[in-house]
């Protein structure tokens, strides 16, 4: 093996030239084959009506993610079966309805992994609709190969702004507003109480940082002075030493912008350390009421501000799908363990997609976006007015800032008390 | 009594030769043919990358017997090395790319004081190292470089024919990396070095030098990869690149297909990966179940794995004939 | 000036010390023999001077020029080389490729040809065998042929003798003696008196890490202190 | 005033670090085998205390008492079915480490299975929970509640491996395998023993773990295991006494991390971890041996 003994050596260089011809030939195969499949674009612009609207999109059964993508599926679900129970949602270029196909495929919160469905889902199965899984993190992968392939991205629920740039049409922020918009009516509340010395303390991640900045922002600019702004690790789980770092500022409100485990966290070390503040917030509570009671109880929540999901809002009279009440019976009927926010969001795609799907003058995904674009700020649901603007970024449907009040037994009860909400109880402010 | 036994060497040679040069044509013509069965890019990108990576732990672990559990991180610098070229430098993707594999090599080359520890803290403090190295990449007060915890959109460099042919090429150039390690001096003094470091270098052997450059191998092969990942996903968030799964992954390839082969990692990551995306898709838990079980029982059964349990099989079919031979002649 | 002089020579490991101040020199074609109990220091003598570990104190000269506390592999390729008591043989190579291993380190001297070590071996036969299949005895002559192919100018030989037929010693014994006369100084450490009197007269005799004899073998059997120290295991000279 | 607050709750904290990490550094020191999947284990327990308080309220101090026993039976069994194979690996050491790798792995999916990718937590009421008063700080109660059940644990382990025979045989085979079976001492026994204690050890810090990242998850594993590592590298393999110090210096560290550099608190095992291993292998309380 060392000793390449020079007798074999003019064979080796023969094998070594035809080996390199034959690799250039085949990456020159690559090439071809990468290319044609990359131009491969949406088959649905084709004159005659399909047989059927076929939907695409990725969830995450198991990880992180799983808790919140489930549901909002079953929302989704229930949309394509309430649609399908009158023969199908109704598509505007044809006059007709036409029955709608789900295919789910599972990407176990892995984005890698999500990003080779969406591929699949475009590439392969040629969906009409490409509906994006939950979450950023989820939705990330999508982006670029939605645009690339010239799909439509329906983005549930990734709420990050980076995915919104000038020049491409090819996605439409559904369900939530962008996450930088979010604490509007927390900052005006804080302003319009003349609450002063606030403290901030923010998970280090897009979600939580973007919130905190849009806060900062806006606080700053009325004058109200931050005692603390601090950014700690979206792993942290241990906040008595930084409560009490806290409380010996007296802040007027302390706001806690974390994920799910962190705001238990948070909630749970402020009851047993002592500390009294007159207002605290946290991020979730809103969308995981069930969860946050079963943590922390009546007496670990009374009185905390939240966001008030469109979840906890009575929307009457709507433009599109059923009316608060109505899906409720439906969504616990159908769906009982998607009864909750996220239940409400995958719903919520639907009717956008069946909006599009209304008002396009061809199945073409531009058509889709610019019949997003026109029904844009008349749109009304079960989860408040779609509007978007012309990044794709939803800037409707805001969230009310809303309180948990005592409720029965070990129950909390959540009321928004900020507009846009259509009813709205009086805050307790500063909290007993 | 040398040119018999020379001669001894060139007929076993020649038959491996052959073996080799296919072990390099196949794999490259056969994912330069994939696209026109299966056109999911995506999927065929990422499983190179695989194919890379495996052959990077069966350089640095196959070769120099040092098992870097914090393989990942360098994944995650060629990655966001990759990433910096497109959104602060401004450079065309292939210059981005060199730049990814030279950020996993400038990583790699920190990390070289980790080889003063045995095996087992290597692979811990390496660990260590590149779940470090996740954080800091994430940390908000590196968002003017890395955009911090808000990840990285590379949709401006994005070109699925570039990036296609480009993993094409660095699955070539790990599988050529593997043929000159097992054919070359170099080659043979990490087998010396692997057996008995001292003893090596009391042939004269520059150890900390020659595992070095194995390690360096190995930090290139996984920053292209990692580079490669970021232009094909061109929107992802740290935690995407920086994770041990990763680590999990290429590791399971490597010791299932046989490290120190040629064929094994490449046939690990295939199959596996393959198999990750349909097993683990349909039933994710289960993967990890079954993945984790494979581990364990590759170490308990196979430690060598494909290629060991196939030697053990022609072992045991020459023992046979022996054994007939015998019978007949007595 | 001698080849190679060591001065002093201190191990300590935590508490223990294994090596207490050892000196002694070597010119080319000189053999001596390192003989001892048990845990006297020789191996741990072989193993700082060719650098294994740093030495605590004393100092290491090749040439005149110091060499105390190199690397491994600088020693080798200055001509420093070296047996193990346990044979370390690469076990995933064959025969030739242990041996072809020397030529793959980028030494600036000459080295042997690997046809001619395994001649001079007598593991020609086995050339093309996995150095794993090899039984104690080729081992330790794999060993020792590994080290030839540097053309060592110090060969230190560890225990080399145990376990073999006096056959095999007698030949073993002819090889060394041959490699000293082509100019190489050779430490020998041994138990085997019988054995170590046909390669050198001269032996330097170890107890708990010191010098307590240097002189000719025969001289050092009727020592007192050497007699002291051997009681029990002087059986093992025959 | 704020550095007292976090200097006392890092000590108090420390405790528990402890004892979470001394399960991994006694696996160590008997086998010299690093138990990558000691994290999941102290997850498993967390998990145990949670179904525990749900399904029969029972207290989470009760609980970490109740994993010992188990835990002792789980880690002897599995050491007596699986390590014997171990033993004819080429390069036990790496072998070992791949090994508990993928064991990590299994139990990290069972604990998925079995418990569903969510954060389970405890309520608050759980435990005692009215806030303590120290030195004129106000503590949350849950602090010295943790310290004061790792606290006797610790000292029972140490009277086990001090003052039993058993433990002097385990000191024994940590000190030197060879030497401890040629006196007779049966150290494949011993080792059995010693994975059982280890592993009892991990789960009973389990049902505190739970109170102090108030909550537990099938996927923290990894982490804690890095954890668990950085502090007995600290406080040098091998060596009881030494993790109970680095437990506590951890504790502090990681506090004043908190409240002076938030942002990177995260950091702090890493930091430990290489630090240790490149300054001073050896770590805190160890001799100058070839560990590294």
């Amino acid at each position: 093996m060392v000793r390449t003994s020079s007798p074999r050596k003019p064979r080796a260089r023969r094998f070594g030239l035809g080996a390199l011809s034959l690799g250039a030939l085949s990456l020159v195969a690559a090439a071809c084959g990468s290319s044609s499949s990359s131009s491969t674009s949406s088959s649905s612009t084709s004159s005659s009506a399909p047989s059927q609207i076929t939907i695409g999109t990725a969830y995450a059964s198991s990880g992180s993610f799983a808790t919140s993508s489930v549901p909002e599926l079953d929302g989704l679900k229930l949309w394509i079966s309430l649609e399908n129970a009158k023969g199908g949602v109704y598509v505007g270029a044809y006059h007709k309805r036409i029955p709608v196909k789900l295919i789910a495929l599972n990407d176990q919160s892995n984005p890698s992994t999500a990003g080779v469905l969406y591929n699949q889902l475009i590439t392969q199965d040629k969906v009409n609709i490409l509906v994006a899984d939950f979450g950023s993190v989820l939705t990330a992968p999508a982006v670029t190969i939605a645009q690339a392939h010239h799909y439509l991205l329906f983005d549930q629920s990734g709420t990050g702004i980076p995915f919104f740039t000038p020049g491409n049409p090819y996605i439409v922020l559904c369900d939530l507003p962008v996450s930088s918009i979010w604490p509007d009516p927390l900052a005006n509340f804080i302003i319009d109480h003349h609450i002063k010395n606030v403290a901030i303390v923010y998970g280090g991640n897009d979600f939580d940082g973007s919130q905190a900045e849009t806060l900062h922002a806006k606080l700053m600019a009325a004058g109200v002075h931050l005692v603390a702004y601090e950014e700690v690790p979206t792993s942290t789980s241990s906040y008595s030493t930084i409560i009490s770092s806290l409380a010996a500022q007296h802040p007027g409100a302390v706001l806690e912008l974390g994920y799910q485990p962190n705001d238990t966290a948070f909630l749970q070390q402020l009851e047993s350390s002592g500390v009294h503040f007159p207002m605290v917030f946290t991020v979730f509570p809103g969308q995981l009421l069930s969860l946050f009671e079963s943590q922390l109880g009546k007496a670990g929540l009374q009185y905390t501000f939240t966001y008030g999901t469109n979840f906890f809002n009575t929307y009457t009279n709507v433009s599109e799908g059923l009316p608060t009440k109505a899906f409720l019976a439906k969504l616990s009927a159908t769906y009982p363990s998607a009864v909750n926010t996220l239940g409400l969001l995958g719903y919520n795609t639907g009717l956008v997609i069946e909006a599009a799907l209304r008002n396009a003058t061809s199945l073409s995904q531009l058509a889709l976006r610019n019949a997003l674009t026109e029904v844009s700020g008349h749109l009304t649901t079960v989860d408040g007015t779609f509007a978007i603007n012309s990044e794709g970024a939803q800037v409707g449907e805001l969230l009310p800032l809303a309180q948990l009040f005592p409720g029965s037994g070990n129950t909390v009860e959540l009321k928004p008390v900020t507009p846009p909400a259509p009813s709205i109880a009086s805050a307790v402010y500063p909290a007993p | 009594m040398p040119e018999h036994s020379a001669s001894r060497v060139d007929t076993s040679r020649r038959p491996r030769l052959l073996n080799e040069a296919l072990g390099v044509l196949v794999p490259v013509v056969g994912f330069s043919l994939a696209l026109h069965v299966d056109n999911n890019e995506l999927l065929l990108v990422y499983m190179m990358g695989y194919v890379a990576m495996a052959q990077g732990i069966n350089v640095i672990y196959g070769f120099t017997g040092y098992l870097p559990f914090g393989y990942f991180g360098l994944f995650g610098a060629g990655a966001y090395a990759f990433g910096i070229g497109v959104t602060h430098l401004h450079w065309p993707a292939f210059a981005d790319l060199a730049l990814g594999g030279v950020g996993a090599v400038a990583i790699g080359v920190v990390l070289i004081p980790l080889f003063r520890l045995r095996g087992a803290y290597f692979a811990i403090a390496t660990l260590a190292a590149a779940l470090a190295l996740g954080d800091i990449v994430a940390n908000p007060a590196l968002t003017s470089l890395t955009n911090g915890p808000d990840g990285l959109n590379l949709g401006s460099v994005y070109n699925s024919g570039e990036f296609y042919v480009s993993s094409v090429v660095l699955v070539a150039v790990s599988l050529l990396a593997v043929v000159w390690l097992r054919n070359s001096r170099f080659g043979l003094s990490l087998r010396a070095i692997r057996d008995d470091p001292y003893a090596a270098s009391m042939m004269g052997i520059n150890v900390p030098l020659r595992r070095a450059v194995a390690w360096l191998i190995a930090a290139a092969l996984a920053g292209f990869a990692g580079a490669l990942y970021a232009w094909a996903t061109s929107f992802f968030y740290p935690t995407a690149v920086f994770d041990v799964t990763i680590t999990v992954l290429a590791l399971v390839f490597a010791l299932f297909g046989g490290v120190g082969t040629l064929w094994g990692p490449t046939l690990g990551a295939i199959v596996l990966y393959s198999l990750y995306d349909i097993v683990g898709v349909t039933d994710p838990q289960a993967f990890q179940l079954i993945y984790g079980l494979a581990i364990a029982m590759l170490v308990l059964f196979a430690p060598r794995g494909l290629a060991g349990i196939a030697a053990g099989i022609r072992n045991l079919w020459l023992r046979r004939q022996e054994r007939e031979v015998n019978r007949a002649t007595a | 000036m001698p080849l190679l002089s060591v001065r002093g020579l201190t191990q300590r490991f935590g508490g223990l010390l294994a090596l207490d101040g050892v000196s002694f020199d070597l010119e080319p074609e000189q053999a001596i023999g390192l003989v001892g109990p048990n845990g006297s220091g020789k191996t741990t003598c072989i193993n700082t001077i060719c650098g294994l570990y740093r030495p605590t104190s004393g100092t290491v000269d090749l040439d005149g020029t110091p060499i105390t506390g190199k690397p491994a592999h600088v020693l080798a390729r200055l001509g420093i080389g070296r047996t193990f008591q346990i044979p370390h043989p690469f076990t995933g190579m064959t025969v030739r490729e242990n041996l072809l291993v020397a030529t793959t380190a980028s030494t600036p001297r000459e080295l042997a040809d690997p046809n001619e070590v395994l001649e001079r071996i007598g593991l020609a036969h086995l050339a093309t065998k996995e150095a794993a299949t090899l039984n104690a005895t080729q081992q330790k002559l794999l060993d020792l042929g590994r080290a030839l192919m540097l053309r060592p100018r110090v060969l230190f030989v560890d225990e080399l003798g145990a376990g073999l037929a006096p056959s095999e010693l007698s030949a073993i014994a002819t090889l060394l003696r041959q490699v000293a006369a082509d100019g190489c100084a050779l430490v020998v450490v041994e138990h085997l008196l019988g054995f170590l009197e046909q390669i050198t007269p001269s032996v330097l005799v170890l107890n708990a890490g010191r010098t307590i004899f240097a002189g000719q073998l025969r001289d050092a059997l009727r020592d007192p202190d050497v007699e002291r120290v051997f009681l029990g295991s002087s059986g093992s000279h025959d | 005033m704020l550095a007292l607050f976090a200097l006392v709750g890092g000590l108090l904290l420390g405790c528990f670090y402890a004892l979470f990490a001394m399960g991994l550094n006694l696996i160590f020191g008997v086998q010299r085998i690093i138990n990558l999947a000691h994290g999941d284990v102290v997850m498993l327990g967390g998990f145990l205390t949670w179904d525990l308080y749900e399904g029969f309220h029972v207290s989470p101090i009760l609980s970490a008492l109740v994993a010992l026993p188990l835990g002792i039976a789980v880690g002897f069994l599995f050491h007596r079915l699986v390590l014997p194979r171990l033993d004819r690996a080429r390069d036990v050491e790496t072998m070992s480490l791949v090994l508990f790798f993928g064991i990590s792995q299994v139990i990290e999916a069972l604990g998925a299975i079995g418990f569903g990718p969510n954060e389970r937590s405890l309520p608050t009421n759980a435990i005692p929970s009215h806030p303590i008063r120290f030195l004129g700080e106000t503590f949350p109660a849950y602090l010295f509640v943790v310290a004061a059940v790792a606290v006797p644990l610790l000292a029972l382990f140490v009277l086990y491996l001090y003052r039993t025979p058993l433990g002097l045989q385990t000191r024994a085979v940590m000190a030197d395998p060879r030497e401890a079976q040629a006196v007779g001492i049966n150290t494949r026994r011993i080792a059995a023993i010693t994975f059982g204690v280890g592993t009892a050890l991990a789960a009973a810090a389990g049902a505190l773990a739970i109170i102090v990242l108030s909550g537990v998850q099938p996927s923290e594993g990894a982490d804690l295991t890095i954890i668990a590592f950085a502090i007995i590298v600290f406080g040098s393999l091998g060596n009881p006494i030494g993790t109970i110090v680095a437990g506590l210096i951890f504790g502090v560290l990681s506090q004043l991390a908190q409240v002076y550099l938030p942002a990177w608190s995260n950091l702090v095992p890493y930091v430990l971890v290489l630090g240790t291993m490149l300054l001073r292998p050896e770590g805190l309380f160890g001799r100058r041996t070839r560990v590294a």
